[in-house]
């Protein structure tokens, strides 16, 4: 029993904790824009996998009380952290969406999507 | 309303009115201006008394003002100077540019100078000598000459003597629980070692800036020369005072009364002595009558500073006697050159000879201030320098004597030099159009000159207040007994007065004056300049006969290794490498987003890997 | 080098991310007086909404979903004032070719059920999983699939401020009318009903279906304005 | 009571989906309701500090549930000052650019008097909320508010300082996230009063990990130093007016959450030094690099950044004299960096890449604008009778307390850098001639009422500091009296 746990730890948060490396490392290394809104929406999944992840309880039904399971209230899973996952996808949509125009807006100036040539600010 | 407040509000509300009254007119401007510094000091003098006190409280400070004996005798200084060379002023601004930003900045300044010795508390005595900064500095840059260097060069050396103050006064908080100087007079006693040392060592440097000690005076050459004479001539007789001030109350009431402070006042003692020493070399090879007026100031304030830090009765009398004589007759020589400056346009002494006959009164004062400077009898400054010597042979401080006496005899060599420079010598005919300046700014150097020739007589006049002040630091009544201090009074009787020797020398002069003009009279011709100097020869136009040029070059030479090593150049090189450093630092922020993000990942591995030893 | 720095970076950092959570543990609750249960009481018995999820997103934590909704505000405002240009300086749609005949008849055939189902994902949000963001997201994916299929087809900049407007004012309405009759922002003012009806949960939700209409305009604004920057 | 803290929120919320309707109708509403907007707020805010004064702090829950179960807006003598510092700000920017740029179409300006109302909305939520997830959703629409305003104008750079800001954001905003969730696995509750009661129970390491997630994500908008690259870029790019809402509001609002982290969530002793050590890192790097600045929003930028990293180490020190010097520096900060921002940017208006030599000889031609830079120049370097040199002093009185002498010497020299830029700038102001012959554009009547208001207060701040030390007192007993916020917080009957 230990180890299936073990083996759901290492699954669900090692995944979550690799998304989230693969997205930083998309970008701080990538020299596209484009490709670095990508890694930090990466990221931003991999930080909302963690968040389900941790609401998650062993054996839980879905936080929603149907016409039979109105008694099982200790079994559901915390329904908290759904509820913030929620938010927080909004807010990284909001946030990728500013972040796409930008990115339009920046091609349209410099002509180029390297980073590491969009540096006219600087010292 | 107490009548101190009163003065105060009236500087700063009057300051910003006559700023901007030059909108009406510029003689209302004047008139406002010269109201504005004299019904203050009519105040203060009519009514200020030592009980007088008042407290304004803030929740983080009490400002506390009032006055105290010491106080009393500076603010006779600052208040008769800021009135003479206020009626200088309007004569010399006249026609000039921004009068309303000079006027603001000079009453600022004389208030917040006021502001400074009137205050008990350290608050208050920080604030203003912050608010005499700025409007000192905001003066020095007026004429728009080397601003970024000069100006900034002042008011670093500034900030770094007014925030080790700061520093010393929050220490000071932290121990005592309060700003009042009383109290950290009283609990001095009680604080550690440390303390002890570092809370007056941080003060002398803030006092030290002001008043111009070795390693502190860089500013002090450019900026004397820089602002208009008339500033200068508060600057160097009232402002620098402010810092000799502020070392008497450190080294009188703090340094006096625990062993270790031997050390600082012996330190501070050399310091001066070279100061004095140093600068006045450096005043002999100046060509320009400002710059070498301005080492002059520095070597003056020397004295003065070791005359205080000595701390024998009789050299603090010497001390403070000085400081008030300086400030009569260096402010003297600042006005004479800012009338030459006036009428000439320039003040370099290569260039301007033979005024003696155009500027006949100013020559006078000029003569009397630099025969009271080179410390020769009848004149005030004798009787400061003499007390000087005495009290540092009767301490046994024989190597300070001689430095002492070595800059004060090479200080003949200037004195000579800023005389003959600009009044003797051959007669030009680039000066021929050059007429007396007006009268407004010839009387107040003709009242100073006077007044070095009064307390030269009448030396207590201003010794009373001194021994006012002294006795009010716990030393003992030195004025009713001071014949026996000094052999300068006790061979001449048991009065101070020295008016019956003086009078005595001035009516054989007098005498001997009026016998060989009656007698010469009829013998009288006018006489060129050129005659005397040319032993008969034809001298040719380019061939520049004044000797200003090139003065005393052999006695230059001598001192010359001495004087190569510049404290100034060390000094600026240190700050071009410090900005230097700084474009490097600078380098961090190179453009890259994401060079950003990956400091900001550094950061965050750092905090990950030492955040639990941090935070515990 | 600077590859070099990153990986080791991530690595540590990931050493001790999953060191932490390794720590916490998966599907094992480390405390016994939070407040999932008092969500899952009250939500049960006073508010009498099914889907836990919902009551708290928008009654418990409705500050969060208000806040939520102005981040979505925000962003459509946002990417507007960034993509501004002069009213002839806008380009065509940077849609390439026309789709087929067959993909337009699809999507005008899919296109109603498209809105009808997000719809119904929003107004049954209490009831089931879904709510006001999930439909009206769905919603914003038919105007998608419309804008993407018909090189021409246009959504009324007007109409689409007056939607986000309304269900704005509609959502802050509701909350300043708990706030003035009950005393609390958002309260709820309606009675609450049964558990598991379509009327139930007070004001849960009307302001889900706000928030659906909002998000549904919101998204369709930002993708409209994206799909028509062109150089 | 006369209003309630719910309503900053509400308000402004509200007149924001409003504006695009009105708009429609009447073009000039989109400039008017704003200010109407800002200035309710301010008004709000002062009639709830008198009420606070008397009757101690409002807790608001919101949709009637209590604390730990709602959110809940805390309005105490601490938030509420800063909600007075911000809200004015806030009407004083959307004073100064009521006519800002008239030429600017009406979609561009509706947009950033949108933007700019929820900017301050933000700022005053991540003050007011008691909820550390709503403060996390507060702090995004401060951010998205930022993206929008800093690329407001298209001709210049500004895109890139947005797409800067936004990659740091995003990333901060993650590690929030993830710092939340630690927090809540632990504790189960998100409420900030409720996680500071239960915080002894958490695991020692998990408390040290969160921690720094926070400072991370946090510091990249309280501009702490290796994580604020952006901040000069966006200061530069922003609009003039923006730069001042930056330093004078946003900077604020996100050292407040550090300050509320620190001091009341987290029971660490050393998080006070760590505030100090980046603080003090942050203060020197800053102004080193403003000492040798070109450009002038640029040096204005880093100049504030320093300033910020004061404002820690004044935390840091972890006194109430600490936190009341902290407070008075944030209030004279967000003052006099708002006076400098909005002189400054009519000295260099219209200027390509505004650099300082711009300035040359503006004293002649924009007379009232040069003074009163000058006036904020003064005071920022902390020189008296201005306001800054009261919050100095007390800053070094903190530090003198807490025996920080070595401290007190490295605030003090890299003071005297600070007071040669700013110098500088001001003798070029006056003493320089101006070289080329662009013309110079005069400051709008609004524009100059807002300077104008600035500069008075400081002067009168400088003169009589007492005028708002009963605030700061308050507000810096409210913040270190950690048992009473929990206490107030969780027992609020309702």
């Amino acid at each position: 029993m230990e180890k299936y746990l073990d083996i759901l730890n290492v699954a669900i948060y090692g995944s979550a904790v690799l998304l989230m490396l693969i997205g930083l490392y998309g970008a701080l290394t990538k020299k596209s824009l484009i490709k670095i809104v990508l890694g930090l929406s990466i990221l931003d999944s991999g930080v909302h996998l963690l968040m389900i992840a941790i609401g998650y309880l062993k054996d839980g039904t879905a936080p929603i009380f149907s016409a039979g399971n109105e008694e099982k209230m200790s079994v559901m899973v915390d329904p908290i952290p759904q509820a913030l996952v929620l938010t927080a996808i909004v807010i990284g949509f909001g946030v990728t969406a500013v972040a796409i125009s930008l990115v339009i807006r920046l091609y349209r100036h410099h002509n180029t999507l390297r980073i590491d040539e969009i540096k006219k600010l600087k010292w | 309303m107490n009548i101190i407040i009163l003065i105060l509000i009236l500087f700063f509300l009057g300051a910003i009115i006559t700023a901007f009254s030059g909108k009406i007119s510029a003689l209302v401007q004047d008139i406002l201006f010269l109201i504005v510094l004299v019904v203050p000091a009519v105040l203060f003098f009519t009514g200020v008394d030592m009980n007088t006190e008042s407290i304004i409280t803030f929740s983080q400070a009490q400002l506390t003002f009032g006055m105290t004996p010491l106080s009393y005798y500076f603010s006779l200084i600052v208040m008769g100077l800021a009135v003479l060379a206020g009626f200088y002023t309007v004569g010399q601004m006249n026609g000039k540019k921004r009068k309303g930003y000079y006027y603001l900045n000079y009453i600022l300044s004389i208030g917040a100078m006021f502001g400074i010795l009137m205050s008990k508390d350290f608050i208050s005595f920080f604030i203003f000598w912050e608010i005499m900064t700025w409007a000192s500095y905001l003066i020095v840059i007026y004429n728009g000459k080397n601003v970024q260097k000069i100006g900034i060069k002042y008011f670093v050396m500034s900030a770094i003597g007014a925030y080790a103050m700061l520093m010393a006064i929050v220490l000071i908080h932290s121990i005592t629980g309060s700003f009042l100087i009383t109290d950290l007079i009283s609990e001095y006693t009680g604080m550690t070692q440390g303390m002890q040392l570092l809370i007056p060592a941080l003060l002398l440097i803030g006092f030290g800036v002001k008043a111009a000690l070795m390693p502190l005076h860089i500013w002090a050459p450019d900026a004397y020369s820089n602002a208009p004479m008339s500033y200068t001539a508060i600057f160097s007789g009232a402002l620098s005072k402010m810092g000799i001030y502020g070392m008497v109350i450190v080294f009188l009431s703090l340094l006096s009364k625990v062993p270790e402070g031997a050390l600082i006042r012996d330190i501070v003692a050399w310091l001066a002595a070279i100061t004095a020493a140093i600068s006045t070399l450096w005043a002999i090879k100046q060509d320009d009558a400002k710059r070498l007026l301005a080492y002059s100031s520095i070597g003056q304030l020397g004295y003065i500073i070791i005359g205080v830090a000595i701390g024998t009765p009789m050299s603090i009398i010497a001390g403070l006697f000085l400081a008030f004589m300086h400030g009569v007759f260096k402010s003297a020589l600042f006005m004479v050159v800012g009338a030459v400056e006036k009428q000439t346009g320039t003040t370099d002494l290569t260039e301007v000879t033979g005024l003696i006959r155009k500027m006949p009164w100013t020559f006078l004062a000029a003569l009397i201030s630099i025969i009271a400077l080179a410390g020769i009898p009848p004149l005030g400054g004798f009787v400061g320098k003499w007390m000087l010597y005495e009290s540092l042979i009767l301490s046994d401080h024989f190597m300070l004597v001689i430095l002492v006496f070595f800059s004060s005899t090479a200080a003949f060599l200037y004195c000579y030099k800023i005389l003959f420079g600009f009044f003797l010598g051959q007669e030009e005919k680039e000066w021929a159009h050059v007429k007396e300046a007006p009268a407004i700014m010839i009387v107040p150097m003709v009242i100073l000159s006077i007044s070095s020739i009064v307390l030269g007589t009448y030396p207590q006049l201003i010794l009373k207040p001194i021994n006012a002040a002294m006795m009010s630091f716990g030393l003992p009544d030195t004025y009713g007994n001071l014949w026996k201090e000094s052999i300068l009074f006790n061979k001449w009787g048991n009065q101070i007065a020295l008016a019956p020797i003086m009078y005595g020398i001035m009516l054989v002069f007098v005498i001997v004056t009026i016998f060989l003009f009656f007698r010469n009279r009829s013998r009288t011709r006018y006489v060129t300049t050129k005659d005397i100097s040319t032993s008969g020869e034809i001298i040719k136009e380019h061939e520049n006969l004044t000797f200003s040029r090139g003065f005393f070059q052999p006695f230059l030479r001598a001192v010359e290794p001495v004087m190569k090593r510049q404290i100034d150049k060390y000094m600026l090189s240190f700050a071009k490498g410090v900005e230097d450093l700084f474009e490097f630092t600078r380098r961090i922020y190179n453009g890259n987003g994401q060079t950003y993000a990956i400091y900001a990942m550094i950061f965050l591995i750092i905090l990950l890997m030492f955040g639990k030893n941090l935070l515990g | 080098m600077k590859i070099a720095i990153i990986l080791i970076s991530l690595g540590i950092l990931g050493f001790y991310l999953m060191d932490i959570f390794f720590g916490i543990g998966f599907g094992v609750q480390h405390f016994s007086n939070g407040v999932k249960d008092l969500y899952l009481s009250n939500s049960k018995d006073i508010l009498k909404v099914s889907n836990v999820v919902t009551s708290i997103v928008v009654n418990f934590r409705g500050f969060d979903t208000l806040g939520e909704v102005t981040v979505l505000f925000l962003a459509s405002t946002a990417l507007g004032g960034i993509l501004y240009k002069k009213r002839h300086h806008v380009g065509e749609r940077s849609v390439l070719f026309p789709a087929s005949r067959i993909v337009m008849s699809g999507a005008k055939l899919l296109f109603p059920s498209i809105v009808l189902l997000g719809a119904y994902v929003f107004i049954h949000g209490h009831l089931s999983p879904g709510g006001g963001f999930q439909g009206g997201t769905i919603i914003a994916t038919g105007f998608l699939l419309m804008l993407l299929t018909y090189r021409n087809y246009s959504v009324s900049h007007n109409r689409l401020v007056y939607f986000e407007s309304l269900a704005g004012i509609l959502f802050i309405s509701i909350g300043l009318v708990g706030y003035f009759s009950k005393g609390s922002f958002l309260e709820n003012v309606l009675p609450v009903g049964n558990m598991n009806d379509l009327f139930s949960g007070g004001v849960i939700g009307i302001i889900y279906i706000a928030v659906g209409f909002k998000v549904a305009a919101e998204l369709t604004g930002i993708i409209y304005t994206v799909l028509h920057e062109k150089d | 009571m006369v209003g309630s803290p719910v309503l900053f929120v509400a308000i402004p919320l509200l007149a924001a989906f409003i504006i695009p309707l009105t708009g429609m109708i009447w073009k000039n509403s989109v400039r008017i309701i704003p200010g109407l907007v800002l200035a309710f707020m301010f008004a709000l805010s002062i009639s709830l500090m008198g009420y606070v004064s008397e009757h101690g702090t409002i807790v608001e829950v919101i949709a009637g549930w209590k604390p730990p179960i709602g959110i809940n807006l805390v309005f105490s003598p601490f938030t509420g000052f800063l909600t007075m510092l911000m809200t004015f700000l806030g009407f004083m920017v959307w004073l100064y650019s009521y006519k800002f740029k008239r030429n600017v179409d009406f979609e561009p300006s509706m947009k950033y008097f949108i933007l700019l109302m929820l900017l301050v909305t933000g700022s005053v939520g991540i003050v007011l909320t008691g909820d550390i997830f709503n403060m996390f959703v507060f702090i995004e629409i401060v951010s998205i508010s930022g993206y929008g305003l800093t690329s407001f104008y298209t001709r210049r750079d500004s895109a890139e300082a947005a797409f800067k800001f936004l990659f740091m954001g995003a990333i901060a905003s993650t590690f929030l996230l993830i710092a939340i969730m630690i927090i809540y696995s632990q504790l189960g509750t998100l409420n900030i009063a409720d996680i500071a009661e239960k915080m002894p129970l958490m695991d020692n390491k998990l408390k040290v990990l969160s921690l720094v997630f926070f400072i991370l994500a946090i510091g990249v908008e309280a501009e702490i130093f290796p994580l604020n690259g952006w901040a000069p870029d966006v200061y530069t790019q922003a609009p003039g007016p923006i730069g001042a809402a930056f330093a004078g509001i946003v900077v604020k609002a996100a050292i407040y959450a550090s300050v509320r982290l620190v001091y009341t969530m987290y029971d660490f002793g050393g998080a006070f030094d760590l505030f100090i050590i980046i603080g003090l890192i942050t203060f020197i790097v800053a102004e080193t690099t403003a000492l040798r600045q070109d450009r002038l929003k640029r040096m204005l930028a880093y100049s504030s950044i320093g300033q910020m990293g004061l404002v820690m180490i004044a935390f840091g020190i972890g006194t109430k004299e600490g936190v009341y010097a902290a407070l008075f520096l944030m209030f004279n900060h967000a003052i006099i960096k708002s006076l400098l921002f909005f002189s400054g940017s009519y000295l260099v208006f219209n200027k390509k890449n505004k650099y300082i030599k711009h300035v040359n000889g503006m004293g002649k031609y924009l007379p009232i604008t040069s003074v009163l830079f000058t006036i904020g120049s003064f005071a920022i370097i902390g020189l008296p009778p201005f306001s800054g040199f009261w919050s100095k002093l007390a800053v070094l009185t903190a530090a003198a307390d807490s025996k920080m002498v070595i401290l007190i010497a490295v605030i003090l020299i890299i003071s005297i850098l600070e007071a040669v830029y700013y110098l500088r700038v001001v003798n070029r102001i006056y003493f320089f001639d101006k070289k080329e012959k662009t013309e110079t554009q005069k400051p709008s009547i609004n524009a100059l009422i807002a300077m104008i208001c600035l500069g008075i207060i400081v002067l009168v701040i400088g003169f009589y500091p007492d005028l708002i030390s009963g605030y700061l007192d308050r507000a810096a007993t409210d913040l270190m009296d950690k048992g009473n916020y929990i206490k107030e917080v969780l027992t609020i009957n309702k």
